[in-house]
């Protein structure tokens, strides 16, 4: 069950990108710059889709919050290049181009915020509050800190059916970090010894607070020692060091090593949400080396050490978009839930629901 | 001039840090030039930086924090970025804001803003209304301010008050609800509001439902049906009396509430009709709650989870024809 | 032989872990030779040291990695130290487990047992009864058995239902209560028991309390009063139509319950019953609650805080005068 | 209002030990010698104390549990012994000693055990919940992890109110460290920079639990960097250390350092309550050295660098007796709370009160 479900997952992938990448993503020995090549378009086709769901956003077209991983690319697709069939993702708000690369079908994105019945939430849940719980695709709650230990139990449970080989990654952010939930989390997957990669992203903000009111430590790396983690930084705005660190401690954690924490440094480069204009984040903020923007960043690496030619780099663009756009036009097509035509049930024993009033 | 419930809870904090160092705003991004998620404390960090903080993301801390502070003679006032994520505080909340005087004799005057309720499109976690979780148990007021002025003196007075004050705000209120000026005084907390008089029916309800139900009372009035809205203004205490009172003038009872139906404010106030005023019932009392599901992103789901003016009015009319 | 509450709570996870190895139980010092808190668990991680697991003081990430574990085909029983400390988890029993299904489509089949109610000498947060928190909210089942029989019988349904349950077993009963012998099965889940027939007054009651009303109607027998007690055994779903025929032959209601008094299962009881039942009623609905303070430490506070077979006995009368 | 009950507290301490060693405690400079002697006799009273009330456990004269700290009273009474007039203390379960230096009337013990109308809970609450907010020591609810944060309030508070050289200290067990509570707690007290000092005992078991299954770092001392902590480890059967170690985190801490993490290391040399026979813990563990019982040491301290004669030992044994013996005997001559002498209300505002039916 599981499996076909995953299945379907990775071959709606193959739609996504062409095959001859696509394959490449199943086959983890691929030379670095094939990958290095993959990634990029997962990260090109997120900034695609998400500045298309900002226009809708603009145009009045969605309804509720977008937001969006603009400048988190790079962490984010790492955190799902390597994660194989049988793998758990448990990603969060940033993390388009990663659940892309897991292989969330495009459509599923703008099915969610479009509010599509046929989207993996029906439009019982919006924007980034989506997952396939089924595919492995960990749906998050709103509740920052929430699924890390979640995914830490979806692995003991992968372990006592005599699963081998299997890891889960989880994502947050530095604000998250803060959270009850996430300690216990952490330490938990810890005292259970589970195969948990937790990439962490110091975007340096959460919401409109700086670091300096979210916690006082020098690296928030430090942590892994007090929880027993085995911890990396990574420049979050550099494709190929995420590539290297992230996918580091994917193998380690599927080689038995301890539980990974990979923090991540970068800049937000959008809102909060895009009814965010940021306005509190200082010009001198956007000088630092963390802001730099980790997509243009990347093409500019394929383009000097001539990794494709300028005519493919056009391609893929316009493959991106192609694709962006069927997702849209899919999805707007198609119905949105009606109450009438909802049964307005919370439990699956549908036998076991209360009723409060006769009507 | 106009202002909105928004504006009346920001002027309201205002007003409380000016007159009394002992106020301080804790809670997510309610500092710097940003000033809340809702803007609900804009500009205060800039009159008052030292007491105008925001926090790391620790609900339990930011409450305990308060409380700590409150012990010391404080005043804090908590803001939850959304009522939602009250879930992570709910245990200093409870156990330990809520048991503090009864158990030491010395009682914690904290404030906790829990901005409530639900929007269009804003789904299961942030739209929540978690009044009956605080009013069921001990040592807490639970303040649901309905209309612009009570929004401002009911925060006023939530401060002043020298036991834990859970003040739910309702966000759907902020912006579409105005008044001309802020009242010096409103009336008594644990006193309901006659927000219409009316003889055939009383409605009784709270925050924005009490919006609803005045909807739902000029749209009856039309068919001449007179209906009295009761606005209970705080859940916790409740005004039985005057409740008693309207139920006695009306014969008829209509509770109208957007949390979710079991047990509750709604099951609260029919419970308390049934057994102290159930000669006076002419018909048996009615409930409007929001569905017992999650609260649905979409719009068209969000608008039938909760109650609304059109199905308060079909409940009245099905209420007054018994 | 003869059983008690807490053995058949044993016996069936015993039978749960030996027939179905998705059941694994896991929370602070279930495991090893202790076997909790209460003994509960005692003697299992000798016959399965791989599912009967210890875990370190993180209510919340205990919970959280059940619901994981669930969504990957396990069946999770949670034990909570005591009730009072799921407020650390209630997060994510709420908005996680509770939220799922509906959201998703795939349900997650935890159990989270609550050790709850008072005992002798225990105090503000070894005493609460949580169940009407839980059952305010949407997607969870709420059981309170309150015999040997549910208790063993309840748990077992508990962990096949592919919901989440929250399973309230009271430490009250966990040594008073005994039986001869355990059923293989009982009542369907959500279906109310008839627990004593009487004509002249129902009493709905749940968990310890259904233990006190029946000391009562015993009580009351001896004067001829015939009082019929009802157990609800799940609160949630509340099975008004079994409550609905007994007000219809007795005419008169009570409710016992040891919860706060505001809101809560007394309050969803008789607000069912004044709204689908009203005609059927003779007298004005009652309810006894525990007090609204924090639940007193001390034997001869704790005594009057609960209700109890004396002044649920007085309560009765009172109703039966009327 | 504080200080007169600060004074009342001091003064009460001064009837527990003798003048002369009393007077010692508010002098913070005294010769190392006379701390040590001051603090032994502090330890010694708890002990006595707690010998007493298991004794009255066992007679079933109290209700409820009992919770001793045998074996941590040296880390418990350094905790009490550095704090002066206006600091705060918000001690945890196994804290008789500290709570003792501090300056709880031994009464308070009693009275709380035995449910006395007199004593700071009025029999509403019991054992160790119990404390004197007005004190400035802070009544702990179970909930562990949970007084962290609350004590980071009562320090903003004094710091927005000008106050100056004040500390406050807090206890916690490694179990406690788990509690996401903790982790916020520990987290916003660095983000706030209060002059907080957290003494957390390992005393190897949360309850039955052994920190095989509580925690997977190798040092828990480790976790103060991660929050920005200065982070300590002491022997906590060592009193010489403990005073020195503990001491010197709350000299930093009033002195504007960073907040101060000390981990001891001990075993709970009695069961998790009385009610428990700890037989889950090992021989094997008792031989460890940290299982060592550091009044015993602190004694053999005393006899072999003859810091008073064996005389005078007896006496203050004898005294610690006969002040014990009076707490007993006073707490059991009081009234005991009766029902309807309650007026049943949890809130000080009484006209706020809520009244659900008519009696
Ligand atoms: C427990 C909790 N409290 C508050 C919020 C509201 N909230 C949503 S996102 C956010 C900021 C998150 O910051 P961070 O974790 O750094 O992630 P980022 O948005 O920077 O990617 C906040 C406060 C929440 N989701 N959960
Ligand atoms: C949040 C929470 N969960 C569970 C408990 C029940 N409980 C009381 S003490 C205890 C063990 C505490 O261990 P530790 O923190 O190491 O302190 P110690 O008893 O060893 O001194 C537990 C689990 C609690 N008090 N609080
Ligand atoms: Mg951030
Ligand atoms: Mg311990």
């Amino acid at each position: 069950m599981l499996q076909t479900a995953q299945r379907t997952a990775k071959s709606k992938k193959k739609k996504d990108a062409p095959a001859p990448l696509a394959e490449t993503a199943a086959d983890k020995t691929a030379p670095p710059h094939e990958r290095f090549l993959e990634a990029f378009r997962w990260m090109l086709l997120a900034r695609t889709l998400e500045e298309k769901l900002v226009s809708l956003y603009r145009g009045g077209q969605i309804t509720g919050g977008v937001y969006i991983g603009k400048g988190q690319e790079a962490v984010s697709v790492a955190c799902g290049l390597f994660l194989e069939k049988g793998d758990i993702f448990a990603p969060l708000i940033r993390d388009q181009a990663g659940r892309s690369a897991f292989g969330e079908p495009l459509v599923d994105v703008t099915r969610t915020y479009l509010g599509s019945r046929l989207g993996p939430m029906r439009g019982r849940d919006g924007n980034i509050h989506r997952g396939h719980p089924r595919d492995n695709e960990l749906a998050m709650i709103s509740h920052l800190g929430a699924m890390v230990s979640v995914t830490v139990g979806t692995l003991m449970a992968k372990r006592f059916r005599g699963e081998k080989d299997f890891v889960g990654l989880t994502c947050i952010g530095e604000g998250g970090m803060q959270t009850g939930a996430f300690h216990e989390g952490m330490n938990i997957a810890a005292v259970e010894q589970v195969p948990l990669v937790v990439v962490a992203t110091n975007n340096h903000y959460a919401y409109s607070t700086p670091n300096a009111r979210e916690f006082a430590c020098d690296d928030l790396r430090e942590r892994a020692i007090g929880y027993g983690f085995e911890g990396y930084s990574v420049d979050g705005t550099d494709l190929t060091a995420c590539l290297n660190v992230i996918g580091g401690a994917v193998k380690r954690a599927r080689a038995g090593r301890p539980p990974q924490l990979v923090v991540a440094s970068v800049l937000r480069l959008s809102g909060h949400g895009e009814h965010d204009d940021a306005s509190y984040v200082s010009d001198e903020m956007k000088q630092q080396p963390f802001a730099r923007d980790c997509l243009k960043f990347a093409e500019q690496t394929i383009i000097e050490s001539n990794l494709v030619d300028r005519d493919t780099l056009v391609d893929w663009r316009k493959n991106a978009v192609m694709q962006v756009d069927e997702a849209v036009a899919a999805a707007q097509k198609e119905a949105v839930p009606e109450a009438d035509k909802e049964d307005w049930c919370a439990l699956s024993t549908r036998d076991l629901v209360d009723h409060v009033d006769e009507e | 001039m106009s202002i909105t419930y928004l504006e009346a809870i920001r002027e309201a904090q205002a007003k409380l840090l000016r007159d009394d160092d002992r106020v301080f705003i804790y809670g997510q991004d309610v500092g710097g030039a940003f000033g809340g998620a809702f803007k609900a404390t804009k500009g205060l960090a800039k009159e008052f930086p030292e007491r105008v903080l925001n926090t790391p993301i620790s609900e339990d801390a930011i409450v305990g924090a308060a409380i700590g502070a409150a012990m010391q003679g404080m005043r804090p006032i908590v803001e939850m970025q959304f009522a939602d994520f009250s879930s992570i505080a709910l245990n200093q909340i409870l156990n330990n804001a809520g048991t503090h005087y009864w158990r030491t004799g010395m009682p914690v005057p904290i404030t906790v803003r829990l901005p409530s309720g639900g929007t269009k499109g804003s789904g299961p976690f942030h739209s929540q209304s978690m009044e009956s979780l605080y009013a069921h148990y001990p040592g807490l007021i639970v303040m649901t301010p309905a209309t612009v002025e009570d929004a401002y003196t009911m925060l006023i007075e939530a401060v002043a008050i020298d036991d834990p004050v859970v003040y739910c705000e309702h966000k759907y209120l902020y912006y579409h609800l105005k008044a001309d000026k802020l009242p010096d005084k409103g009336l008594p907390t644990g006193r309901a509001r006659i927000a219409r008089e009316g003889r055939d029916l009383t409605i009784v309800s709270y925050s924005a439902m009490t919006q609803e139900s005045l909807a739902a009372a000029e749209e009856l009035a039309r068919e001449g049906l007179e209906v009295e809205v009761v606005d209970l203004r705080t859940v916790k205490p409740l005004d039985t009396d005057t409740v008693l009172a309207s139920v006695a003038r009306t014969g008829r009872l209509l509770c109208v509430g957007e949390s979710f139906p079991w047990g509750g404010t709604n099951a609260e106030v029919i419970a308390r009709v049934s057994n102290q005023g159930f000669h006076l019932l002419d018909a048996a009392p009615q409930r409007l709650n929001a569905k017992d599901t999650p609260i649905p992103y979409h719009p068209n789901l969000w608008s039938a989870h909760r109650p609304n003016a059109k199905n308060i009015v079909a409940k009245a009319r099905a209420l007054l024809r018994e």
